[in-house]
Parts: C-alpha cells; sequence; structure tokens
C-alpha cells in the first residue's frame, strides 16, 4: 500500500462510503492526473444520480403511503399528467447534462502525444513490455518516471487482454491485429498495480503487474541497469544455478542477455532479481518464492505455460539463488 | 364435465409436469455422471514420478518401435487423443521452432509429415523417441530441453499433422497466415501426393 | 362471469387469405428473420471490406458467368412465380399444378448453375476473410433456394393429392410465392455485394 | 344461455357453440381441444398452456442450477487465494451461470410467460403456429441439455458468456467446450426466433373482436415489442455462432487478423444482440409491472399511450446501443460519443415509465400484497441500476468500471432487480392462473424481505469491490488487494438471496398443490385471462369474449359481452384485422401432433454431430425434411379441410 489515502473532494463526503474504497489497485486512489479526472466525474455521476433516485424511491414510497382525500379525479389525472411531463423533462435535461459532463471529461483527458514510448505486450498471462529507444525487454513491471507522459503502444500476442492500473488511467484493450495506445502520468512516486481486465483464460486472476513512478535520477538509473546483460556469477553456487538453468528446459523458453539462454516463449529474465514480484504479481521476489515456483508453477498457478521441470533440491536452490542474483 | 373437473386435472399436471421436468433434468445429470469416464478433464500438473516414468521409452534395440511407459497406458493415453494436450503440442511446435526444419508439416530441411511416411514408423514411441533423442541427419535431441510430457504432446501433434483423416480432437487453424488445411481437417489426405515426393533418401533408412 | 351474445361469427369464411391468413404473417415474420440475416451478412461484408487494404484479398474479382446467369434465371422466373399467384388466387387447380411444375424446374436450375459460381469466386472459404465471407453469402442464399425448392415439390405432391382442392393450399401456394420473391429480391443485393463491389 | 338462433348462410354445417347449451358445448369443446393423457398426448401437445408451462418450469429448473453455480462462485470467492475450485472448472461454472441465465432462463422464461398469456390476455383459443410452438420448446429442453451434460463431462464451455474471439477462436480453445457454447446459441436462438414468430401473428391477428390498437393490455404490447427484437436482433447472434463453429471447423478466417479477419468483428455481433437481449428480457418485465400495479392500485395504468411509445421507443433505441459495451477497445472517439449520447437517451423511455407506475399508484389506493410488494422492490432496485447503467454509458467513466464488478453489480441490478423481480411479482399475481390455487402471503412477504436484503447486499457491495480495482472473472484474488471483508459479506449475503429463493419455491410447489382455490378472478383485476376459470379449460374460452375498453372486467360489471358461433367439434378461432380487431376470418388451429416433437429430435441430431463434422449438416437435413413434410402433410381432419 504505497499510494497516499484520503479523498480531498468534500464531495465525497456526502457519500460515506467511497472514501473506504482504498487499496493498491483502487481507482479512487489517485496517483496521476487522468485518475484524477475519472474520480472527479465517478463521484459527480455518483452524486447526481444519487440524489436522483432518492428522489424517484421517496416519491414511490409517498405514492404508496400518502393519506388519500376522496373523490377529485379530474383533477388528480391533470396534475399527474403535469408532474409526468415534468419529471421527464427533467430526466432529459439531467441526462443531457450527464452527457455534457461526460464530453468534458473525455475532451480534458484526450490521450496525446507521449514523452517516452513504451510497447505492452499482453501475453497469456503475463506482461511483457519493451522500451524500443533502449533496445531491452523486461516483464511484469513498467517504470516510468514522475511528472512525463508514458505513450504505451498495446498490442497482444495471444488473445484480447486490457492493460489497466486503476490508480493511474482508465483501461484499454490489448487486441490481436489490432494496435492501441494509452497515455500514462505520474504526479507523484509511488509504486501502482495493474491487472488485465479482461478474461484472458485459465490464469486471468493472476495477471497483475506494477508500475514504478520514480524521479528522473532513478529512472534513468534502472534504464541503464536494464540495457545491461546479466551481472556475471560472482559465486560459486551461483555458478552452479547458471549451469543447471542452461542445461535444463528453463534455457529453452528464458532469454537471460549474456548467457545461451535465448529463449522467447517465456519472459525475459535478465534482471529477475530486481523485479519486485514473479509470476505476473503472483509472488513477491525472493529466494524462497523463486524457489517455490521453479519447483511446482503448475500448483501455484495452474494452467500456466511454465512446467514443471523435475529438479533436485540442490538444484533447485542453486537456480533459485542464480536467479534472485540477476539484480 | 365442469371446470372443477378441468381445473383438477390442470392442477395436478402442473405439480406432476414440474416434477417430471425436474426428474428428466436430474436423470440427465445422472447419467451425465454415471458417463463419468467420459469425463474429459484437463491436466496441468505431471506429478514428477509420473513425469520421471514418462521418460522410460521401451524402445526396440533400433529405436524404431517399441513399448510406452506404464504410466503411459495408466494415464489413459491422453497425449493422442486429449485436444487441450494436442493444443499445447502445437504450441510447443511453434515455440520449439520445429517449423525451420519441417515447415507448417510439409518438410524443408527436414522431412515432411504429410507424405505418409514415417521415417521410423508412425507409432507414437517412435516419434517421441526421434524428439527426445533426436535422429542421424540433423534431427537434434530435445531432452534437456523439453520436459518428458511436453515431449508426449509434442509427438502426439505431430501425429495429427499426418494424420489422414479430420480428428474431432486435433487441433484447428491458427490465428496466422495459413499455408496449409488445419490438423483437425486431416490436411494429410487433402494434401497428399502419389508416392514419397517429398522423401530425400540421405535422411534415413527407407521405410 | 357470465355471458351475453352481442357478436355472430359463424357467417365468416373458414380460411383467410392475404393478410387474413395467419401463413401469411409467419412466412412475413420468417422472410424479416431471414432478411435481417442477409443484411447482415452484407454488413460482415462491407466490414471486412473496410478493413482489408485491398479488396477481394489475395483473388481476383469473380468471374460474372456463373452469377449474372443465376441472377437472369431468378428475375425470368419470376414470371411465372407471379402468374403462379395469379392462378392460386383463382384456385384453378390445373392451372396451380402446371406452376407448381414449372416453377420446380425453375427451382432447380439456378441450382445447378450455383454449382458453377463457386470456382468461379476463385477464392476458397479457408484462403482469407474474403473467401470466408463469399461463401458464407453464397451458401445462405443456397439454403435459401434448396428450402424453397422442397418446399415447392412437397407443395406440388400435395396439390397432385386428394387434399389439393382447398382453399388453405391455394393460400398455401400464395405464400410460396411469395417467399420465392424474398429468395430473388435478397440475391440482388448479395449479387451486387460478391460480383460488383469488388470491381470498384 | 342456451343460443339456439335459427342457422344462418353457413361457410359449413358443422355445429357451433350457439347451438347447443352451454353444458354440452364445454363438453364437446374440451373434446376437441383437450390434450390426452398419454404419454403420446405428452409429447404431442400443442396447447399453449401446457406447453408455456412447460417452458416456465424448465426455465426455473435452469434458473436453480444457475443459482446453484453463483453459490459455488461465492464460495470460492469469499476467501482470497480459495481453493475450493481451480481455475479450468471456475471459467466453466461462470460461463455455464451466465449463459444459463441468459440463454436458459431469462429469454426463455419471459417469452414462456407470453406463451400462457398471451392467447388468454387477448381472447383466443390457442397461439398462432402451435406446432411450432411445441418444436420450440423440445429444441430448447434440447439446448439446455445439451449445455448441462457437456459441463457435467467436464467440456463445458469455458470463454465466458460472450465468448470473446480470439479466446473462443479455434487457437485458444482447444476441444469441444466453445463449440457446445456456439451450438447451444443456435438452439436457443431457434427457439426463441419461432415463439417470436408465433407471438407477432398471434398479437396481430387473433385479438379478440374490439381489442383495436388501443385496448391491448400493456403486457401483450411488451411481448409484441419484445418478439420484434427477437427477430431483428437473434439473427445477428446466429451469424456470429455459425461464424465462429466455421472458424473452428472448416477453417474460415472470419475472425483472424492475418487473414483479413478482425476480432472485432465478433464484439460489433454479439453486442448487436447482446444489448437488444437485455431488453428482450426487461420489456416484458415492463409489461407485467404495468398489469400488475393497475390491479392493486385499484385504477387503469396512467398513460397508457407515453406507456407503450416508451416501450417502442425503448426497443428501437437499443439498437443503437451495442458500442457501449466496446468502449475500452479503442474504437474512434466520435462514434463513442454517439454511443455515449444514445445509451443515456435510452434513460428517457425508461423514466416515462417509472413515472407513469408511480403516478398510477398515487391516484389509486394501492394494497401491498405480494406481487405489489416486489414491483416496488423492482422499482427501487432498477432505479439504481439505471442509474449505475447511466455511468457506464460515459466513454471515460467506463474506462474505471469496465470488466470490473462494478459491471457485475450493475447487470445484476437491471436483470435481477428489473427482470426477476417482476418476473416473481409475476408468478405471485398469476399463478393462480395456471394452478388455480393461491399463494401465501405471509410466506410471500418472507420471501420478500429475504430477497430483497439477500439481493442488496450481495450486490450492493460490489460496486465498490469494481472501484476498488477488482476485475469481474477472476477466479481467486490475494490477500494483500484488500478484497476479503467485502467479498466475505458478499458471499453471506448470496446465502440470505438463495434462502429467500429456496423459500419461494417451496411456497410455489406447496401452494400448486394445496393452496386455497383462488377462483377465476381473485384479484379483480381487469384484463381478460381472468375472465375465465383457473386454471383456464384447453379451450380457454367458452365464447370469444368482445373487448369494449382496455379494463374489460372493470369496465363490463357482471356480465361479459361475447361472440359465439365458433365450430366446436373442429378446433376454430378468430382471426382479426391489425388495427380493429375486426373479425375476419374462422381460422382452423392444428390439432397434436407428434411431428413437431420428432423435428425438434432431428433438428438436435443435426445441430450437435454438425459441431464434429461439417458433413452432418448434409445427411443430418434428410431427417429433419422427413419430419418437417410429415409435420406438414395433411392428415385429413376436419381442421385441414378448409
Amino acid at each position: 500500500m504505497i499510494a497516499r489515502r484520503g479523498v480531498p473532494l468534500p464531495a465525497l463526503l456526502a457519500l460515506p462510503l467511497l472514501p473506504g474504497c482504498t487499496g493498491m489497485q483502487s481507482s479512487l486512489d489517485v496517483g496521476g492526473p487522468a485518475a484524477g479526472e475519472l474520480r472527479l466525474l465517478i463521484v459527480s455521476f455518483t452524486v447526481i444520480c444519487g440524489i436522483v433516485w432518492l428522489l424517484v424511491v421517496a416519491t414511490l414510497g409517498w405514492a404508496l403511503l400518502r393519506r388519500r382525500p376522496a373523490g377529485t379525479g379530474a383533477r388528480t389525472q391533470r396534475q399527474l399528467t403535469w408532474a409526468v411531463s415534468l419529471s421527464v423533462a427533467a430526466t432529459a435535461i439531467i441526462v443531457a447534462g450527464l452527457t455534457t459532463l461526460s464530453f468534458l471529461a473525455t475532451r480534458s483527458l484526450g490521450g496525446g502525444d507521449g514523452e517516452i514510448e513504451v510497447v505492452a505486450v499482453g501475453q497469456q498471462w503475463w506482461w511483457q513490455f519493451l522500451y524500443p529507444r533502449e533496445g531491452f525487454q523486461t516483464a511484469n513491471e513498467l517504470h516510468i518516471p514522475v511528472g512525463r507522459t508514458v505513450r504505451i503502444r498495446l498490442e497482444s500476442a495471444d488473445v484480447i487482454h486490457s492493460f489497466w492500473v486503476p490508480s493511474l488511467s482508465g483501461k484499454m484493450d490489448m487486441i490481436p491485429g489490432r494496435t492501441t495506445a494509452l497515455t500514462l502520468k505520474a504526479e507523484r512516486p509511488g509504486v501502482y498495480r495493474g491487472q488485465c481486465a479482461e478474461f484472458c483464460g485459465l490464469q486471468h486472476s493472476h495477471m497483475g503487474f506494477t508500475v514504478i513512478a520514480e524521479d528522473d535520477v532513478s529512472y534513468r538509473k534502472w534504464l541503464t541497469g536494464q540495457a545491461q546483460p546479466a551481472r556475471p556469477a560472482a559465486t560459486e553456487e551461483i555458478r552452479a544455478g547458471q549451469a543447471v538453468f542452461l542445461a535444463k528446459p528453463c534455457a529453452a523458453c528464458h532469454t537471460i542477455r549474456g548467457t545461451t539462454a535465448v529463449g522467447t516463449a517465456g519472459p525475459d529474465l535478465t534482471h529477475i532479481g530486481s523485479r519486485r514480484s514473479i509470476a505476473a504479481g503472483l509472488l513477491e521476489t525472493t529466494r524462497g518464492t523463486l524457489a517455490a515456483w521453479t519447483a511446482d508453477p503448475q500448483t501455484l498457478k495452474p494452467g500456466t505455460t511454465m512446467p514443471l521441470v523435475p529438479l533436485t533440491s540442490i538444484e533447485l536452490r542453486q537456480v533459485a539463488v542464480y536467479l534472485e542474483s540477476l539484480k | 364435465m365442469g371446470s372443477s373437473g378441468g381445473r383438477r386435472r390442470s392442477g395436478w399436471s402442473v405439480a406432476s409436469g414440474t416434477l417430471s421436468l425436474c426428474g428428466v433434468t436430474l436423470c440427465c445429470l445422472a447419467c451425465a455422471t454415471a458417463l463419468g469416464w467420459m469425463r474429459a478433464p484437463r491436466q496441468f500438473r505431471t506429478d514428477p514420478p509420473l513425469q520421471a516414468d514418462l521418460g522410460n521409452l521401451r524402445l526396440l534395440p533400433n529405436r524404431i518401435g517399441g513399448t510406452p511407459p506404464e504410466s503411459y497406458f495408466a494415464l489413459g493415453k491422453p497425449y493422442e487423443k486429449v485436444a487441450y494436450d494436442l493444443s499445447q503440442g502445437k504450441r510447443l511446435y511453434t515455440w520449439f521452432g520445429c517449423a525451420t526444419c519441417h515447415g507448417d508439416g510439409r518438410g524443408n530441411i527436414g522431412p515432411s509429415f504429410l507424405d505418409g511416411w514415417w521415417l521410423y514408423g508412425p507409432e507414437m514411441i517412435s516419434v517421441a523417441a526421434s524428439i527426445r533423442d533426436g535422429r542421424p541427419h540433423g534431427m537434434p535431441a530435445y531432452r534437456d530441453r523439453m520436459t518428458n510430457d511436453q515431449i508426449w504432446q509434442l509427438a502426439g501433434y505431430v501425429r495429427t499433422i499426418g494424420a489422414y483423416g479430420p480428428s474431432v480432437s486435433a487441433t484447428a487453424r491458427n490465428d496466422d497466415p495459413q499455408t496449409r488445411p488445419a490438423e483437425n481437417r486431416g490436411p494429410a489426405s487433402i494434401l497428399f501426393e502419389q508416392g514419397p515426393a517429398g522423401m530425400k533418401p540421405e535422411q534415413g533408412p527407407s521405410p | 362471469m357470465k355471458e351475453r351474445i352481442v357478436h355472430d361469427l359463424s357467417h365468416l369464411p373458414l380460411h383467410g387469405l392475404g393478410t387474413a391468413s395467419l401463413t401469411w404473417w409467419g412466412t412475413c415474420a420468417f422472410m424479416l428473420i431471414e432478411g435481417t440475416g442477409f443484411a447482415l451478412s452484407v454488413a460482415v461484408y462491407l466490414y471486412l471490406m473496410s478493413l482489408a487494404p485491398a479488396w477481394p484479398i489475395d483473388a481476383p474479382a469473380p468471374d460474372l458467368l456463373a452469377g449474372t446467369l443465376l441472377t437472369c434465371l431468378l428475375l425470368i422466373s419470376l414470371v411465372p412465380n407471379l402468374l403462379l399467384r395469379r392462378w392460386a388466387e383463382r384456385e384453378d387447380l390445373h392451372k396451380v399444378r402446371i406452376g407448381l411444375v414449372v416453377m420446380t424446374v425453375a427451382g432447380v436450375l439456378p441450382l445447378i448453375v450455383r454449382i458453377f459460381e463457386f470456382p468461379a469466386l476463385h477464392v476458397s472459404w479457408d484462403d482469407s476473410a474474403y473467401g470466408s465471407i463469399t461463401w458464407l453469402m453464397l451458401g445462405l442464399h443456397t439454403t435459401h433456394i434448396l428450402t424453397d425448392v422442397v418446399d415447392t415439390v412437397v407443395l406440388m405432391a400435395l396439390m397432385f393429392s386428394r387434399h389439393a382442392d382447398k382453399p388453405r393450399r391455394y393460400g398455401d401456394v400464395s405464400d410460396n410465392v411469395m417467399y420465392w420473391n424474398f429468395v430473388v429480391a435478397t440475391w440482388v443485393p448479395i449479387y451486387i455485394c460478391l460480383y460488383w463491389v469488388p470491381r470498384l | 344461455m342456451t343460443g339456439n338462433r335459427n342457422a344462418r348462410t353457413r361457410e359449413d354445417d358443422r355445429p357451433s357453440d350457439t347451438d347447443v347449451s352451454d353444458a354440452e358445448g364445454e363438453r364437446r369443446l374440451l373434446a376437441t381441444w383437450a390434450t390426452p393423457r398419454t404419454l403420446k398426448g405428452v409429447l404431442s401437445t400443442v396447447d399453449h398452456k401446457i406447453i408455456g408451462r412447460r417452458y416456465i418450469a424448465t426455465a426455473f429448473v435452469f434458473l436453480i442450477l444457475g443459482g446453484l453455480l453463483a453459490l459455488a462462485m461465492r464460495l470460492q470467492l469469499a476467501a482470497p487465494e480459495a481453493r475450493f475450485i481451480g481455475p479450468d472448472r471456475y471459467n466453466q461454472i461462470f460461463t455455464m451461470h451466465g449463459s444459463t441465465m441468459m440463454f436458459l432462463f431469462a429469454v426463455p422464461v419471459m417469452e414462456a410467460v407470453g406463451v400462457f398469456l398471451v392467447p388468454l390476455m387477448i381472447g383466443t383459443r390457442n397461439i398462432a403456429f402451435p406446432r411450432l410452438n411445441a418444436f420450440s420448446y423440445w429444441i430448447f429442453l434440447s439446448g439446455g441439455i445439451l449445455l448441462w451434460v457437456s459441463f457435467a463431462l467436464d467440456v463445458g464451455p469455458d470463454v465466458g458468456w460472450f465468448a470473446y474471439v480470439p479466446l473462443a477462436g479455434p487457437e485458444f480453445s482447444p476441444g469441444k467446450r466453445a463449440d457446445i457454447w456456439a451450438q447451444m446459441i443456435t438452439f436457443t436462438e431457434l427457439a426463441a426466433l419461432a415463439v417470436a414468430v408465433e407471438l407477432v401473428a398471434t398479437i396481430l391477428k387473433q385479438r379478440a373482436p374490439g381489442m383495436s390498437l388501443d385496448r391491448i393490455p400493456v403486457f401483450v404490447w411488451a411481448m409484441l415489442v419484445t418478439s420484434f427484437l427477437i427477430i431483428m436482433a437473434m439473427p445477428a447472434i446466429m451469424i456470429a455462432s455459425s461464424t465462429l463453429i466455421l472458424d473452428r471447423l472448416v477453417g474460415t478466417q472470419f475472425y483472424n487478423p492475418a487473414e483479413g479477419g478482425d476480432a472485432l468483428l465478433w464484439q460489433h455481433l454479439f453486442w448487436f444482440f447482446g444489448h437488444p437481449e437485455v431488453y428482450i428480457i426487461f420489456l416484458p418485465a415492463v409489461g407485467m409491472v404495468s398489469t400488475i400495479i393497475p390491479t392493486f392500485a385499484g385504477r387503469p395504468i396512467f398513460g397508457y399511450l407515453p406507456l407503450v411509445m416508451a416501450l417502442i421507443a425503448t426497443g428501437i433505441l437499443s439498437f443503437g446501443l451495442w458500442v457501449h459495451h466496446m468502449f475500452t477497445t479503442g474504437l474512434p472517439r466520435l462514434g463513442e460519443s454517439f454511443f455515449t449520447a444514445s445509451s443515456m437517451s435510452i434513460a428517457i423511455p425508461a423514466g416515462v415509465q417509472i413515472f407513469c407506475w408511480i403516478a398510477t399508484l398515487w391516484a389509486g389506493r394501492p394494497q401491498l400484497k405480494t406481487p405489489l410488494l416486489f414491483v416496488c422492490g423492482f422499482i427501487f432496485t432498477f432505479v439504481l441500476g439505471g442509474m449505475t447503467g447511466v455511468m457506464v454509458a460515459s466513454v471515460p467513466l467506463d474506462t474505471q468500471v469496465h470488466d470490473t464488478y462494478f459491471v457485475v453489480a450493475h447487470f445484476h441490478y437491471v436483470l435481477i432487480g428489473g427482470a426477476l423481480f417482476p418476473l416473481i411479482a409475476a408468478v405471485y399475481y398469476w399463478l393462480p392462473k395456471v394452478s388455480g390455487r393461491m399463494m401465501s402471503e405471509r410466506l410471500g412477504r418472507i420471501v420478500f424481505a429475504l430477497i430483497f436484503l439477500g439481493f442488496h447486499g450481495t450486490f450492493f457491495p460490489m460496486h465498490f469491490l469494481g472501484l476498488m480495482g477488482m476485475p469481474r472473472r477472476v477466479y481467486t484474488y490475494q490477500p494483500e488487494m484488500g478484497w476479503g471483508g467485502l467479498n466475505l459479506f458478499v458471499s453471506l449475503s448470496a446465502l440470505v438471496l438463495a434462502a429467500g429463493f429456496l423459500l419461494f419455491f417451496i411456497d410455489a410447489i406447496r401452494s400448486a398443490r394445496s393452496g386455497p382455490l383462488a377462483g377465476p378472478n381473485p384479484w379483480n383485476a381487469p384484463t381478460l385471462e381472468w375472465a375465465t376459470s383457473s386454471p383456464p379449460p384447453a379451450y380457454n374460452f367458452r365464447r370469444i369474449p368482445v373487448v369494449t375498453s382496455a379494463n374489460p372486467l372493470w369496465d363490463n360489471g357482471e356480465t361479459l359481452p361475447v361472440a359465439g358461433g365458433l365450430n366446436i367439434d373442429r378446433r376454430e378461432l378468430l382471426v382479426s384485422s391489425v388495427v380493429e380487431a375486426l373479425p375476419e376470418a374462422r381460422e382452423s388451429s392444428p390439432t397434436d401432433s407428434i411431428w413437431p416433437f420428432w423435428a425438434a429430435m432431428a433438428t438436435s441430431i443435426l445441430l450437435i454431430t454438425s459441431i464434429f463434422t461439417p458433413w452432418a449438416v448434409v445427411w443430418g437435413s434428410i431427417p429433419v425434411a422427413i419430419t418437417l413434410i410429415g409435420w406438414f402433410w395433411p392428415k385429413g381432419e376436419p381442421e385441414d379441410e378448409a
């Protein structure tokens, strides 16, 4: 939970439940201008619609329970005709107002070009992020500099996914055969969680990622680090782990730049040790989780494309240590 | 015959109609349960011991033909007929670059799967052995690059490429540019050309 | 509830014709369903065309001969069809029988020509989306011709049987005429789509 | 009244209902119209009441099954990282839940209520094309069994109820799961289209003399508009599901972008059907509410004309909204703005309806019996669902809530609140007509309390879950997401909701067996279905009523004007003109026949086998043709001889 809590809008106070809607992936926990705009829109709509709903329900209750005078048929009929006509007119005006509100929000959100371009490719069930200018790729973790607009080009390698970081912006689908785009801008440093929002098969539930917004210096540093090949093995155990990795099926699907592992079916693992989570947001990156994941991916994430590769416990530990060392 | 007779009758038939419909539905579900052996659950995880046993290919000395491991039969030979395993095999065919040599199945550097000629016989075990151990004249061994169940999945898929009839469980077309009918339409029967046209004698023994 | 008879229905005819017949309305409703289906298939065709950089996709435009011949056959078949309706309205059994025989032939002939239309497309259904939609449209329309031919044959058999000389049967013949008009009418936009839009 | 008037010039010399005593007339009408109580009778009946009842009962069985699946999902989601159901099974379960509720429950049950009620409400003896009606039921049943047997065999569809390609396409959905879904669509759409055609013909041509367009009960208007929606919308899904099967089976390229196809084409086709589908479910409910409110308010509906215009306007507008399901696919902004405006504008006809209902209640003296309670619950809930509907109609707002639990909450508010509440009200209201027995008022109030509280407890928190970032269709979520508490609350409330439904079904079955007798018109309702006995005899009305006002049973005192002269020894009904309902002809109505059953079986075999081989369409059509010829070939009965 990194994003700042608290909602500045007094309007929200009228809706006691909404401020409770915070969380690491909440659309009301705003981290950027677009999400702020959208939260304002959500709140305005909720307030207006809520009032209308209360009025309708109150009228219904009144109509059911009011004390009834005797007689007066024709007059009631005329009054009712007026009342209904006015209500319909009011409905039309409110609807028109809300439509205008929506259009205004669309205009002020207005996409635009980004200062930085990143390509996000949805895969069953992980996220591939490519930084074309720097020429490297990473997985499930997107870094962006605070205060700058980042244009994310959205593609899909298989089925339809949807790119969604609620605290920063609305969602946009990734459709095979088409290219869509989304702009992200973070106002303050932080870690924002995103998740696939379009049902994409077995592990749709475990297709999360993190967006890390950081100041320009850290961002540059991160870029430089990521563009490097993997650091050479420093200890005996790491070297042993690397040997296991390269000799076993691991290397057939994963790339670790700087080694002979050049598989492309799975995520690039060159700097996996530096990422906050593994298996698309499933587990925090530690030596233990790396070992657990490698040992039995199909129990942790049934149906994932990573097979259960039989390893001895020693091999398993060596591989985990090696992967953890890939900072 | 007044309306009261009609009433009793209809009242009865509402209840009995409802009951019999519930009965019909329940019977159907009961039948379905009884036909449990027809269920086609998908196995995502192969237990490590099973995984290890799947590697026990009991091949004949010439490494053509033989008996698959016991566990293969115990599982019910899923890799030949379960649609999910076949589709996984198809993905492996792409991921492991089989198309580099075998093309879309019509062969290129490597032999074709569509011409009716299986250089080492058409049995699952021979295909699996070819993938796992490699073959002379260029077929590399995938022993260290794939797990045993993946090898079986791929072998099952490769055999559907060369199947001579449409198969219900074989994979359908991919969302890619098309070069031949998909496996579920029996491409070998559509594209078959008389004689071992794609056959290259230098690639191995004649069948 | 007590009843008070205020109206006598016994003088009414035992079968309504035209809009007074339920079958007429049923046929219209089915034509609306199928017409919507045809309209949607044309919409799909145009939608796919709007996406494609070149249309037709990887194929020459279809040969005109078979399609145009079929169009002519269908248009010509309207003449006996409309005559058949007139004869059915007059309840002239003999002429209706002749008309039904003629319409059976007029239904089978386009089916024969249709066999040559598929190769004239120069594309297979599995080649590209263009091939798929053209085969779908052609197949959809073929099913309609086929259904109507079977319908006509059954009706013809009926008119040669002892059940023939009833107002209801003549109503059926009229509805069959209407349906054939529909089959012909839906072909025109499909013909334009399939044969002339690729030449634009 | 023994009408022994002198015979006039008749088209035939058979006895009419004015020639014999009432008792004799009823006896002979029953002999003509009744369904024999044999197995063959059961399979070959064409009585709209029996088929309607079957349809309703079957649909409710599917409601129960779908509801059990919902409970299973709630059990799995009650706690984070639960392992009660794995992803493969969970995906099948939510697909089955959605497909069952939409295709096997909501649409069929609404049509089935129409099948049962419309002929009674417009004063005719059977629905038009009654054999098609029988065929429709058997097809619907086959489709439902196909889907559920597949599920039991672990080949249930797992691609979601809108089966987006490419996930449902040939590459990513191996096996027959998606095919079974697509073919189930064909079954249910075939059944729905058949009923729609029958209802259109019945409503336009079989109304009692004098029931001009401005005297048609609002429910019948609603069914008419619904039927037209079905006729115009369902071909889209038929094309979509057929092309999907073709892509999967014979390798067509409709949805393959690499060969000129397009994944979004599916979404356009699906939602071009899918949005009207919502109104196909909702409009009959509008009709039910508009029928129930006047009865319990004790006065005619306020604003009949605006209500009917609102129904028609909703029907037309519903075809202009489909893109609001695709606001996150990156379509051109101008188009999206148009669909925002059109989606929001549908609030206006909805407003007209709501205000007219409230006005009726205001002007009347409402009796808060169970049906009216559910109607009030409907207005309370549906308006809330409508408000969230306005929210999701806004493109920017939708980008935050689309495909989240907010949307799940929204559509359950409009579908359960907007259609199921009125349907339960309708069951309480019309079950006495169907079974002849009353349901319990006391239990009814408890049922209402449980369902109402259970419903809001279940679905209201989902709005917040959606805003907190919980996507729909997840089989589990991680504890650190912070969704656990609300989800547990939702799951517990779902139990309350389920308890309400359980009590409702117990009450309905108990009432149908041993409830107090209802009599012809227990609610003192104004429409024609209450003019005949409860349950109605096989021939519906001894004589066809003559309608002189929009509320015939209120405006005619104790005596109902009727029309005599229909034949009693052969199935005969009255065909009248479209606008003014002037009598046009005495049309014979088809007799019972086993052929629709066989035709449905032949069609089912064709459809099911065509999942496996395209050639099934060729050889499977032969038995279909044979059974259809058997169906239509005259058998020399009196009904054929006109």
